[in-house]
């Protein structure tokens, strides 16, 4: 009885609540989520709108005149035309660049979530040394490309690289390639480097997904008579789905930052069989001085990104997790 | 501290296109220091009446007075209302000290000394004392639900109101802290509403009950007053365990006819029942009789269907002979009554422990008619 | 030593509209700091960039020298960089640069400065007249605008002289480009050693063994209408075809070596001739045990004897500038007999100036600049000095694809397409 | 005497089921996962082995020995380690001052937006998220150039001194790019930040939020003391993510510093692009610069991998 | 369709350097056609068990043998066992039929198209035959279940196991689906091992009990014989609610001495009791009769600490008078019965209903001697 009298005694010297009405607009208004949640996402909007969405119109707009990267571009709209947009559709260079983007947008994407679902399941069924795996696989993540790049072109070398020198002392020498050299393997072999760098991300967030999907679901499907690949195949990938959409967007990022890799290892002309829109922009612009040209695939790319993004942000929302 | 009313209080959802009603036309009183149980099926809006009151629910219409001032706009931390969830949302970072001193640190002025000796006394009060250090992970189920229990009553609210909050404990707990929660409330006297689905719960504890059904109140009274004379058929059938058994009768004159079976009614229930005809007849489990043979007018003679023992009583579920349904009555008899299936014996249904219920709307049109016993004698 | 200081720091105000900005602090100050921007960081031009660097030092000891190079990417990182400053009018003192056509963009938008007056009397008189068009951005009716500093051939061909022995080859008597195909044949035929390094990482050096194929099959004059944009459709494409014979004798991994592994090929043992810039005499010259005359060998490309197919490091005197009068010591300095010895020894070209001492110089070198003397001089497509960077960047993208898929009929196309940019 | 035989043969019969127990499918699937599992994890470190041993390697012992063989006795050396580590060491320090910062502000930043967005009920922050999640996908060789002209436009160095920055001890010139390198690697990351701390936040339970506006916290109150607290595990994950993106980061440093000039604030990776571009190119040396500019990502995930596996949340 | 033999089954798990012993040299047998339940506290063995019968969980030591045939190292899939997990375990991606399926399909060549007669015939008679293309994440509790269920009957396994399979739905309809287990077991005689901790489904549902503690088996037997005849003083606490009232005390001659009070017993009891001295008392609450006032020899005058009522009965706290501790004895009384906290009444507790316990070691000395009463005449 005393704790309670004590509570209504403390309780009465503090300030009690003043009630306040109700119906004043104003006020109603600055209770609304919209306006109490506008200080917490309204500046980080404001910045990366501007540096983002700004960086994005500015180009636009460059792409629109005949910037050279010299001369100041004049800005004015009886200057504009879609010049630059057509003299890609005419330029070889751009479409096997463009479709080299889509093939590494897609291919490594897909590659990479395999590899690091395989990863995941290996990792996952060890009884021992999870987290030593876990850190070995992950730990190409943490590299720079340049310096990914400058290992790779390592690894690929045809005479003093890893990989043939590998292939020759088990005997298979005859397997050995110019990884990087041979037109048809060239983007191939820039996937396998990337699946290197990034299957590891993938597992990651694999592993962190088959946590959350109950013991019982094995032990069911096991009970049910399903064997190993059965019940991963049947009972548990397919409850992946949701991992590796969001793990297929993030990828995608990288896919596209893949430029530095290229760039790195190729400089700035990897040749048609792996040039990417990133390395033919960054081409045009600073060693071609094409700057609007640059400005124009930069805009095709990011369109064509958003684009490929539009699914994923349509079933986030359906999802209701946007 | 306070009175809550409700004043046709009305909630919707827009889902889509589609407009839920989660509370229809909600008319009650919580007197001032009572506890109040509220029960009803899932999705019969008991939840959203809570969150109404605490102001995480807008009111649709109509009003929510706390002491004759309505509440309706009111933001949740001007309302000094505390509220006890079933996840208990103890803030997993905090220690329970700071559990149990964010609300008072947040709504009031107080020292931090004075918060100091509020959070220890409080918690000497709920045995938690040695907790204060720990963090909410650190705890076991009943620990947490008193820390939660502690975080309401620290701040001594004009009103508690709780969703639920033993539902996560086992029976064990869960009966040990439906004791100590009676002996909090009744020594702090704070007006309560407490919803859950738990039959024990709701009988034992609350000085009243409000049985919600599809946002709807049906019923609002004692525990004895629900269960002894419900409102009317879903109260009746919802309060009590196993459910009263009801049976759809035909009332002609002064006899009830059933589907297998006809029922003689005495002159004061035929009284009662006036000019429906259309009547349920309803009768607990525990007060159909389990005779031989069928000897007097009513009995009736049945198959034992299915015994379900229990230890300290069993279950019959009755079959009339003949019947060509599948639906039973079911009786409880005493653990140590030998009966087995397939045995026929006889039914009875003493008149003065029947329902009966219109069954055009379900209302109760007769109650049993049987007193209390008392153990001791009347004059002490 | 370089006479002619006469141009001071007025001579500025002739840029107009810009000024001087004045941030360097070029005036006032007692030291001036001249940003010097370059990619020689690493090999011959590193230890040449210092020495220049150290001889101006000792001549100006009041200016200080910020030494910022952007390494890598081939030079295309240094020219990302250059662009952008110059574009925000916040050059650097100077940069090295390859002059010639390289330039004409700037000279186009008038960020280069006129810099007639550093030329004046010495350099115009002792200058040769390829590197003295350079500096003119390629074109006669531009002013000067960039200093020249060394001159690099690009139509050369290295050997390995025992392979060559051992393949019973006689080097005298290739007079052609498909005279060369067939010796390359024969050494494919006699010798395990693969007959050609060559790196096709990148594709400007195939298409400097191109453009050198050009010449070889025919002469100078081709190859310069060539430049003009003429359309020379048949001699493009046998040039081409001839290039792409000398595919089939590559090394293995030629297609990922890049240009210095290649040329290392020689002193391994895995590779028996090397068509290179004079800038691979350096990697040469550097391998241990490898010696000159000895166990390699050096000629101008079969069939371009007495052509010099040039290719010109330089400075760009940028306007505005924020060092003006430090800038012009650096560009007398860099124009000066002295600066282009210490600089061209180490870095394996030779100077832009006939009146360069070279007796510490390789032979080599000499016989190069020997050869200058008498040859017809055309710049190269494979640099900065015979195109524009859009020409240049158009001619790398037809032949990155011409390595990729062998499409004579197609590349001869891109080809003369890009001269006409 | 047969009672012995008995249990002798009930104890091997014994044996005999463990053992075979022992190699019943789900003890196979162990031994074949440690298989698989040490088998790909050497072919995964195998680029980074091949790099360390090369970079002990003598140039002769490169030429000599497989990439993967550790260097022969005698061919040992540091020589390339201590050319790297000149070239590369004045630049480190630059890194980690702007890539700290902007990891912080960045990871800050998108924690404030992603629980504006998530904790509050407001229909337009689904169109808000949508802008953010497409600003990951920018392609940043695009907007190079409206970059600069950005900062060219912003006289940052002016307003520095305006404020009397450079007045100060510790002031440096090189400050003006490293606060634009901060600023603009932070505006870039905000949406990567946003979209993981919002899928984090997504899962916290909206009980929490609720019983802290009951307690009578406001908006900022219960992101200071609820959310903020709750996000250390997600700050985790966004720090080393951002960390490793920043400092590894190679285009905008390129352009807004415009030189390998340390003093000047050039960072790491410019500096190593110097070691890759020789004439000659050396491996031995180009292996430990990757190395030494690997270093400070390296310890970060070695330290804090952990943290990383276990904040990740899709 | 099979019998289940436990052959001195022990299972230990490492952790770290300790072994934790889970099950302790358990023997008993399944019959044929049984539906055994498990019962126990938290974390005596009962899942355990289940698992390693399902295969997975490897056997410690041991045998189980399905008829007669050891299964020990036998893969999971290759016993023919279905098991029904507390959680379902339903596969989220696949519609109803699918998961009906998946066993079949993979554990049978059964073609398509019998796999779809069988499928769709278990869902009719499970009633869910509308369901089959909708996913788990569509279906209600209730629904769940049932295709918990569909999915091991489809497959007409050996044995069904279930680990608390009705846990997670609500009272009345766990109500449901616990008639409609019984009645599914008796339609298919399959063997079923059945784990719950709920008191009613160890009542009603099994053939037979099985009560562990810390993973040694405590007793098995019918219901009532576990209710009527525990074995010890753990099975008669565990089994009934509210638990079994235990008093301490010592045998004296005839005479009990308890704390509070003396209890006087007959010859035949004191024979029973033997040389044992140190005795537990028991008596189930709904043993305990409340008078008026105590007036016989062993009558104990009491007071009404708490009163829970639950309309058909009221739990009634007593308190001897002059007791010094806070320990009560319950009574379960009519739910028409009107007592007051407070009252002053006396307790008694009929020497027929008592069980007496030997306090070193638990085990029981004494059964109620009451007979069951028959309903019916004995001669049917
Ligand atoms: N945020 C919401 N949006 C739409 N419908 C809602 C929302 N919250 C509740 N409802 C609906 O309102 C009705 C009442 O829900 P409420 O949560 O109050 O039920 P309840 O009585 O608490 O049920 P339970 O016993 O399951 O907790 C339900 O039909 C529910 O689906
Ligand atoms: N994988 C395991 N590793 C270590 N100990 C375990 C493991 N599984 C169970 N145990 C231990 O074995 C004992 C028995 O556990 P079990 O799960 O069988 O109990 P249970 O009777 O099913 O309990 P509950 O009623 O809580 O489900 C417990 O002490 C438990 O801690
Ligand atoms: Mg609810
Ligand atoms: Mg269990």
């Amino acid at each position: 009885m005393s704790v309670l009298t004590k509570i209504r005694n403390t309780m009465e010297r503090s300030s009690s609540p003043d009630y306040r009405s109700e119906n004043d607009g104003m006020r109603s208004y600055l209770k609304s989520d919209f306006f109490r949640s506008m200080p917490f996402w309204l500046p980080p909007t404001l910045l990366m709108g501007l540096f983002v969405y700004g960086g994005i119109l500015w180009n636009f707009v460059l792409s629109l005149t005949d910037f050279s990267g010299v001369v100041r571009p004049e800005y004015s709209v009886s200057n504009f035309d879609f010049e630059m947009y057509f003299r890609m559709l005419e330029d070889p260079s751009f479409w096997s660049a463009a479709r080299n983007t889509i093939v590494l947008l897609v291919v490594f994407t897909l590659v990479c979530l395999v590899v690091g679902l395989c990863l995941a399941i290996i990792v996952d069924n060890l009884l021992k040394g999870q987290g030593v795996f876990r850190t070995v696989f992950l730990l190409p993540f943490a590299l720079s490309f340049v310096v990914t790049g400058v290992f790779w072109q390592w690894m690929y070398n045809p005479e003093m690289g890893t990989i043939n020198t590998l292939f020759d002392i088990v005997g298979m020498g005859f397997l050995g390639q110019d990884w990087l050299g041979d037109p048809a393997l060239r983007l191939w072999s820039v996937m396998f480097a990337l699946m290197w760098q990034f299957g590891g991300y993938a597992m990651i967030i694999y592993l962190a997904s088959l946590r959350t999907i109950p013991q019982e679901h094995y032990e069911a499907a096991k009970v049910d008579g399903a064997g190993f690949f059965k019940m991963y195949w049947k009972v548990i990938i397919p409850q992946l789905s949701s991992a590796s959409v969001s793990i297929a967007v993030v990828l995608m990022v990288f896919s596209l930052k893949a430029f530095s890799w290229l760039y790195v290892v190729f400089g700035s002309n990897p040749g048609p069989a792996a040039d990417i829109l990133g390395v033919m922009m960054y081409r045009e612009a600073f060693a071609a001085n094409q700057w609007a040209y640059g400005a124009a695939l930069g805009t095709v790319l990011f369109v064509t990104t958003v684009v490929i993004l539009a699914p994923y942000l349509r079933y986030q929302y359906k999802r209701g997790e946007l | 501290m306070a009175q809550l009313t409700f004043d046709d209080v009305r909630k919707t959802f827009q889902e889509g296109n589609n407009e839920i009603v989660a509370v229809d036309d909600l008319n009650m009183e919580v007197r001032d220091g009572e506890f109040l149980v509220v029960v009803g099926p899932s999705g019969c809006g008991k939840t959203t009446t809570l969150r109404m009151v605490a102001g995480l629910e807008t009111i649709t219409e109509g009003q929510i007075e706390l002491d004759g001032r309505s509440i309706r706009g009111m933001s949740p931390q001007d309302r000094n209302i505390a509220m006890v969830f079933q996840s208990y949302a103890l803030y997993p970072h905090m220690t329970v000290f700071d559990n149990m001193a964010f609300g008072l640190r947040e709504s009031t002025d107080l020292s931090e000394d004075e918060i100091d000796d509020l959070v220890t006394e409080t918690s000497e009060m709920l045995d938690i004392k040695e907790l204060l250090n720990r963090k909410p992970s650190e705890l076991s189920g009943g620990q947490q639900q008193r820390v939660a229990l502690g975080r309401a009553i620290v701040r001594d609210p004009d009103a508690f109101l709780m969703d639920e909050p033993l539902s996560n404990l086992d029976a064990k707990l869960r009966a040990e802290m439906r004791t100590e929660l009676q002996r909090l409330q009744e020594e702090f006297e704070t007006t309560t509403i407490y919803v859950t689905h738990d039959q024990t719960e709701a009988m034992t504890m609350g000085d009243r009950i409000a049985i919600l059904d599809h946002g709807e109140l049906q019923q609002i009274g004692t525990p004895m007053e629900c269960y002894y004379e419900p409102a009317n058929e879903f109260v009746a059938g919802f309060i009590g365990e196993p459910s009263m058994n009801f049976l759809r009768g035909t009332s002609d004159g002064g006899v009830l006819r059933m589907e297998d079976f006809s029922y003689e009614l005495s002159q004061s229930t035929v009284e009662s029942i006036g000019s429906t005809t259309e009547i349920t007849l309803g009768v607990r489990p525990e007060d159909v009789e389990v005779v031989p043979e069928a000897t007097q007018t009513n009995d009736v003679a049945v198959e034992v269907d299915v015994v379900e023992p229990f230890g300290k009583e069993n279950n019959l579920y009755l079959k009339p002979e003949g019947s060509d349904t599948d639906d039973t009555i079911i009786a409880t008899v005493g653990g140590r009554k030998s009966v087995n299936e397939g045995e026929r014996v006889g039914m009875r249904l003493p008149e003065e422990h029947l329902y009966l219920f219109d069954r055009s709307d379900g209302t109760a049109i007769r109650h049993p008619t049987v007193e209390a016993e008392e153990i001791t004698p009347v004059a002490e | 030593t370089g006479n002619g200081g006469s141009g001071d720091d007025g001579s500025s105000g002739d840029d107009g509209s810009s000024g001087d900005d004045g941030s360097g602090g070029d005036d006032g100050s007692g030291t001036t700091t001249l940003e010097l921007q370059h990619w020689w960081t690493d090999g011959g031009g590193a230890v040449g960039m210092e020495a220049l660097q150290e001889g101006f030092q000792e001549k100006h000891p009041d200016i200080e020298i910020n030494d910022n190079p952007v390494a890598g990417g081939g030079g295309t990182n240094l020219q990302a960089v250059i662009r952008n400053r110059v574009l925000e009018g916040n050059p650097p003192s100077t940069w090295q640069d390859w002059p010639g056509a390289n330039l004409s963009d700037y000279v186009e938008a008038g960020v280069l400065k006129d810099i007639g007056y550093i030329f004046e009397g010495d350099m115009e008189e002792n200058y040769r007249d390829g590197p003295l068009l350079s500096a003119r951005a390629g074109n006669e009716d531009n002013p000067y605008v960039a200093v020249p500093l060394n001159i690099h051939r690009v139509n050369n061909l290295f050997w390995d002289i025992s392979s060559v022995e051992e393949a019973g080859v006689d080097m005298g008597s290739i007079s052609d480009p498909n005279e060369y195909v067939e010796v390359l044949a024969q050494i494919d035929d006699q010798i395990e050693t693969p007959a050609l390094s060559l790196s096709m990482a990148a594709p400007w050096t195939v298409l400097q063994l191109w453009s050198s194929n050009l010449i070889g099959l025919y002469d100078a004059q081709t190859y310069q209408d060539f430049r003009a944009g003429e359309d020379i459709t048949s001699e493009v494409e046998a040039a081409l075809e001839v290039t792409a014979d000398q595919f089939e004798y590559v090394t293995p991994d030629a297609g990922s070596v890049g240009s210095d592994a290649a040329r290392l090929k020689l002193p391994e043992g895995n590779g028996v001739m090397l068509m290179e810039g004079d800038w691979a005499a350096g990697n040469l010259f550097a391998a241990d045990g490898y010696e000159y005359d000895e166990h390699w060998q050096h000629m101008p490309y079969p069939g371009t004897d007495g052509v010099y197919n040039i290719n010109t490091d330089g400075f760009p005197y940028p306007q505005p500038n924020p060092t003006p009068d430090a800038t012009d010591k650096w560009m007398q300095w860099v124009g000066s007999a002295e600066a282009q010895r210490v600089f061209c020894d180490p870095k394996g070209a030779i100077p832009c100036r006939t009146d360069v001492d070279l007796s510490e110089f390789s032979p080599l070198m000499q016989e190069q600049f020997e050869d200058f003397q008498s040859d017809t001089g055309v710049l190269t497509l494979a640099h900065g000095d015979g195109v524009s960077p859009q020409q240049g960047t158009s001619l790398k993208n037809a032949m990155s694809r011409f390595m990729d898929n062998r499409n004579v009929e197609a590349t001869a196309g891109a080809l003369m397409d890009a001269m006409t940019l | 005497m047969i009672g012995l035989i008995a249990s002798a043969q009930a104890t091997t019969g014994d044996l005999l089921t463990s053992v075979r127990e022992s190699l019943t499918r789900a003890n196979r699937k162990y031994t074949v996962a440690a298989i698989l599992a040490v088998l790909l994890g050497l072919f995964w470190v195998s680029p980074l082995w091949g790099g360390i041993s090369t970079a002990f390697k003598t140039q002769s012992a490169f030429i000599n020995t497989i990439p993967l063989s550790p260097p022969p006795a005698g061919e040992v050396t540091i020589q390339p380690w201590l050319r790297a580590w000149e070239t590369l060491s004045p630049s480190l320090g630059n890194s980690l001052i702007f890539t700290l910062p902007a990891m912080v502000f960045s990871g800050v930043l998108g924690s404030l937006a992603a629980y504006g967005l998530t904790m509050v009920d407001w229909r337009g922050q689904v169109a808000v998220m949508a802008t953010f999640i497409v600003a990951i996908f920018l392609p940043k060789q695009g907007i190079l150039l409206p970059l600069s002209r950005f900062w060219n436009a912003v006289d940052l160095q002016g307003i520095l001194s305006s404020l009397g920055y450079f007045s100060l001890p510790f002031a440096h010139q090189s400050h003006t790019t490293l606060l634009i390198l901060i600023i603009t690697h932070t505006a870039y990351g905000i949406g990567i930040c946003t979209l993981l701390f919002r899928g984090y936040y997504l899962t916290i339970d909206h009980d929490l939020v609720e019983a802290a506006r009951i307690d009578g916290a406001g908006v900022f109150s219960i992101y200071r003391n609820i959310i903020l607290p709750l996000s250390y595990p997600m700050f985790m994950v966004v720090f080393i993510f951002q960390f490793t993106q920043i400092y590894n980061e190679f285009l905008y440093a390129l352009i807004l510093v415009g030189g390998s000039d340390p003093s000047a604030g050039a960072p790491i990776t410019l500096a190593l692009a110097e070691l890759n571009s020789g004439f000659s190119q050396n491996w031995n040396n180009q292996m430990a610069g990757a190395f030494i500019t690997a270093v400070p990502t390296l310890i970060v995930y070695v330290l804090f991998g952990e943290q990383f596996a276990k904040g990740v949340k899709y």
